[in-house]
């Protein structure tokens, strides 16, 4: 892990809380399994990072099928989390993944704050995890199903308690089904996380209009894919705006220009997701394009394009009329 | 496990077999190399921005120097796209997935059983069955007898919903009159098709006492294990779901729930 | 105006507040002008009816260029709600859309209360308007440029304020970049809609990595297409649950099927919108294809589809994990 | 008003003619009978799924018997589908659209000036101002010599970028020298292509108070004049913004602010 810059002399690491990654990019959590099926077909030692499946306390079998349904440029998924739970993780895939010359980072879900704050604790005693991801896009049992990242209260609640059980890299990915996701971003900020990442997934459904049933044995699902980018950049904007904690962009990335699309309007390095399935080697391919990017402008560290969006600021996200 | 690739291989030919059926044969000696029956392979229909976003699942339906036979329906965009492949294009590949058929059991007789499209699998079968020396039987139905494609099949039976070719009815319906009429020691069924035909035929080996292994069909996002997409229930309850790319295609009836 | 059920027995209308529409096809604001420009190459007058582009009172000349960006299934607009005014509308296109066959509702949107109310008086004096539709998806300006509709009390008493001063059908038109649109829409309804139209466009984005300028000019734009068509098919199921008023679908509809699932989610009828670009016939075919639909399928009322989804209750839209 | 169409019609045959340039060439009977020079097409350049959203907007640059032609650059997703068209192929067109080149006017010489695929347009306009009797002196600037296309048209000088062909420079620079060795009594110009350039000959044209005619680009949605989107801002005070689909793509320098 200390190849921090590469041959070319372009900076492509950055640091977080003290971690420092070899490159801005990451793949998505879920979409990426634990990194032992995929591995035949991607250099994973390549990665800034993995952020793994989510996990939560016990192990998940997840929803009924049908899970998938394709929509136009994207789809939608309703695996309910399934997983084999944070126990299981620790005994049967740790020791694999740290055979990885890259950073695992643990993405966590669970349904209330108690949750929340065991699995992470019982990850902080192992070796070979660099931070935490939470996924506050899940029902908060308590509160009626309600969903937690919806809620500054919620969020920050669940930050600060987390806060307070780790000294590594505290990362919040927030969902984009709210009305202003930089409210929920700056609970994020001030609760302690060191990061946000955005955006989780669109909520999103399909219909069989032969059955007249949902496609998806839940009805509604989480929509991914470019179909969703225009919406996650405008996200990743909207946070940059409020926040001055470093921005993991998510949402739709399927080539090295759109992942720099992302860094201009201010992610500080990206996540691929859905377009792991297409093509497993994307993510790598992005890696090389944004040292090729660097090279063909002659630009020395890649951080430099981070919210190098020049953009005119008499208009802001909510004002322009559409 | 699996050695699988991704490739971009050439396209030997794209030919209509059948109504609505083509056949499609690429080049790739990796995938030949390592490739099963009952696998299968996931094919970029077009380049991104021009065509569907996920690939599409298709099981190897026969291997040959080193050329991957597919045999497939159009059904839909995907398909569409892959049927206007010309010698000459090349396709995005991820092969081989999934788990084969398990071949090696203790029995003599093979049954092999097809509904639709649900032949393609069973070119392969037959070729790797033959080399265990086991006895063969195959029966496939169709809606209609333009349908009907049997090449490399062995013993072949046919029944259409139609009467137009072979028995006038399903085929688990065919392979009941056969099993009723025939008397085996030890027999397994290898079956695929669409899923209301391993229903019936689930209900049927259950009855018959018979070995029945089923490939499914599930509705896929990578093909490769990673998104717990295609999960399919369990019977036993050590995991509630199955992976149909990962854990399957190929499973027993008495390990899934349809 | 008569022809309300077709030669073929199948009932295709339905009634709105005392106005029978002749089906449940319409095309949606702003796309497709005010039928003038368009009607060379479709039937107007095969359509439910138009709504028109956004009025205001005085003319807009909308955003500077770039006012388009093509995404993945999709397209940003940000035309800046460019339109010719309230009065000029009277004066010169009102008397050409009453020769139409179909019904004219009068889209309207502003930046104030009292705009609203302005624009809506004055149009009641006229001939040849069956409706209004509320496009509270704007700044407001007295609020800070707070967008009216992602709040449930300004878009109450937008509603509330337009309900006394006419008697036609009142539509309110929902931005679905909100958090439960479903209390949106409750306040529109007991504030006295007739009806709400789910959903204008979502909120999105795009960058040219060379000049590291937004594409559009306002920086953000609205989203539109069959990419958002799973997100509206979501926010129309949403707000079907919450609601007895009936619902207008929109968002992404490029076919007969996807006009069915919106029924079927529970839109009474459907608006057509961005596809009107690609293929300016779509509407008349999907109203076609409807009756066929109906044939096919041995229904005698296209209003027996409206929210006949068969869905496992024990889910809800929030309730389930992504 | 333009009696526009919407059409399925049959390619003829779609060529390469220079690098990343084709002619294309489709039928439509209806098209050409109203068809002006300085008028386009909105092209589907695949079917729905199978390529981008949007049409793709073309200069009309030919017509003859029932046949359109186009010159096209390939640029992106939709030019690249375009290009695969073959005879025997149907592309679903809307048009004659926008408004023409205003071709009569009150000048002796009409001096036709071209950027790149700027270029697209000219012979039809020429075609059409011999009708007219003008006289036509054409000038065209291209990158290098690999993209020099002149059929049909009249006394044309060339100017590339890198010297590899005629002028070394731009085609605005080349205007400027013959413009200064030639005095014209009445001349009008006529142009097309990059903003770039348009910009340049508003500025030169004004220097040398010639009327100057523009043909502009704009991002488009739908190509008819209901969508707004393709605004341009006006010089004068009545509108501020044109819309290049409706208003244009032809204007006059001195209408636009580019
Ligand atoms: C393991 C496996 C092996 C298969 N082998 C074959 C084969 O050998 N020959 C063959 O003709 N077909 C086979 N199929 C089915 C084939 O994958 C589908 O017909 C194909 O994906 C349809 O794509 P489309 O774009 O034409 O249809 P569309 O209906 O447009 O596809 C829409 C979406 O539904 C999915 N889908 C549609 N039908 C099926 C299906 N039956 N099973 C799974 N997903 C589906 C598509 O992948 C896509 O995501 C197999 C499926 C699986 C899972
Ligand atoms: C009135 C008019 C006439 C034109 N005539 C010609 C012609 O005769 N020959 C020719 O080669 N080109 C012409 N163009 C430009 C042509 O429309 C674009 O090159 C084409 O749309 C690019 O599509 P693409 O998918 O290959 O590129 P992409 O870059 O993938 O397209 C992305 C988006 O940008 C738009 N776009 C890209 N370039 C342009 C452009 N220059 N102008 C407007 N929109 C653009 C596309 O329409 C699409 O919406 C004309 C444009 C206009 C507006
Ligand atoms: C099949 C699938 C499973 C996912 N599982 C998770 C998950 O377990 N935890 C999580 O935080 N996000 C999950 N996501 C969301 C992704 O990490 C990502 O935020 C989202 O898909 C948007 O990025 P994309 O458009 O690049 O896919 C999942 C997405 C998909 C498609
Ligand atoms: C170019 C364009 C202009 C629009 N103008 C308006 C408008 O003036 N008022 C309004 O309420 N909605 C407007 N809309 C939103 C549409 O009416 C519709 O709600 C949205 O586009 C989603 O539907 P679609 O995906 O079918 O396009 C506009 C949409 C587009 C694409
Ligand atoms: S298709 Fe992704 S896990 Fe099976
Ligand atoms: S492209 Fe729609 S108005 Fe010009």
């Amino acid at each position: 892990m200390t190849t921090l810059s590469i041959g070319s002399g372009i900076k492509t690491s950055f640091t977080l809380r003290g971690v420092e990654f070899k490159n801005r990019v990451f793949v998505a959590s879920g979409t990426f399994g634990y990194g032992d099926e995929i591995h035949d077909l991607v250099d994973v030692n390549r990665l800034g990072g993995i952020f793994t499946k989510s996990l939560s306390w016990k192990p998940r079998s997840g929803n009924p099928p049908q899970r998938i349904v394709e929509t136009a440029s994207g789809m939608l998924n309703s695996i309910g989390l399934a997983n084999i739970g944070v126990q299981t993780f620790i005994e049967q895939k740790l020791i694999y993944l740290r055979t990885f010359n890259t950073h695992i980072i643990v993405n966590i879900a669970a349904s209330s704050l108690k949750e929340f704050c065991d699995v992470l604790s019982l990850l902080e005693g192992q070796d070979g995890i660099v931070g935490y991801e939470v996924n506050v896009s899940c029902p908060n049992v308590k509160e009626g199903g309600m969903n937690f990242g919806t809620d500054c209260k919620m969020t920050a609640e669940i930050t600060s308690h987390l806060r307070k059980l780790t000294n590594k890299p505290l990362i919040i990915k927030l969902t984009p089904n709210v009305t202003h996701i930089s409210e929920i971003a700056r609970s994020a900020e001030s609760a302690g996380a060191d990061a946000v990442s955005v955006i989780n997934t669109l909520v999103g459904m399909a219909v069989d209009i032969k059955t007249r049933k949902p496609k998806l044995s839940t009805v509604t699902g989480g929509l991914s894919g470019p179909a969703i980018k225009p919406v996650a950049l405008a996200k990743v904007y909207e946070v940059a705006k409020a926040v001055k904690i470093p921005i993991f962009g998510i949402g739709g990335i399927a080539s090295t220009e759109d992942a720099i699309e992302f860094l201009l309007v201010g992610a500080a390095a990206v996540q691929i997701g859905t377009m792991n399935f297409i093509d497993p080697a994307i993510s790598v391919k992005i890696a090389d394009g944004f040292e090729n990017y660097a090279r063909e402008n002659k630009i020395s560290d890649i951080g430099t394009l981070v919210g190098a969006l020049d953009a005119d600021v008499k208009f802001s996200v909510i004002q322009s009329w559409l | 496990m699996n050695s699988m690739v991704q490739q971009l291989c050439p396209v030997q030919s794209c030919k209509k077999i059948a109504t609505d059926t083509f056949l499609l044969r690429f080049n790739s000696p990796d995938i030949v190399a390592s490739a099963q029956p009952g696998q299968f392979v996931n094919i970029l229909t077009a380049e991104i921005g021009k065509g569907p976003l996920l690939r599409r699942p298709f099981s190897i339906s026969r291997v040959e120097d080193n050329i991957i036979e597919l045999i497939f329906h159009v059904v839909g965009i995907g398909t569409n796209l892959l049927s206007q492949n010309q010698p000459g294009d090349w396709i995005d590949v991820i092969g081989p997935l999934g788990q084969p058929f398990h071949r090696d059991a203790d029995y003599g007789t093979a049954l092999l059983v097809a509904g639709g499209i649900g032949v393609a699998p069973l070119p392969f079968l037959t070729n790797d069955l033959l080399k265990y020396g086991k006895r063969i039987e195959t029966f496939v139905g169709y809606r209609n007898a333009g349908q009907v494609f049997t090449k490399h099949l062995q013993n072949v039976r046919i029944a259409t919903d139609d009467g137009s070719d072979g028995f006038h009815g399903n085929v688990v319906q065919l392979l009941e009159l056969f099993l009723n009429q025939n008397n085996f020691q030890k027999a397994k069924i290898f079956a695929c098709g669409p899923t209301v035909m391993l229903k019936a035929l689930t209900e049927l080996a259950k009855r018959k006492s018979i070995c029945c292994e089923l490939s499914l069909e599930g509705q896929m996002a990578c093909g490769i294990g990673i998104c717990q997409g295609c999960a399919v229930e369990r019977t036993e309850d050590t995991a509630k779901y199955a992976l149909v790319c990962k854990d399957g295609p190929a499973f027993l009836s008495t390990e899934v729930n349809l």
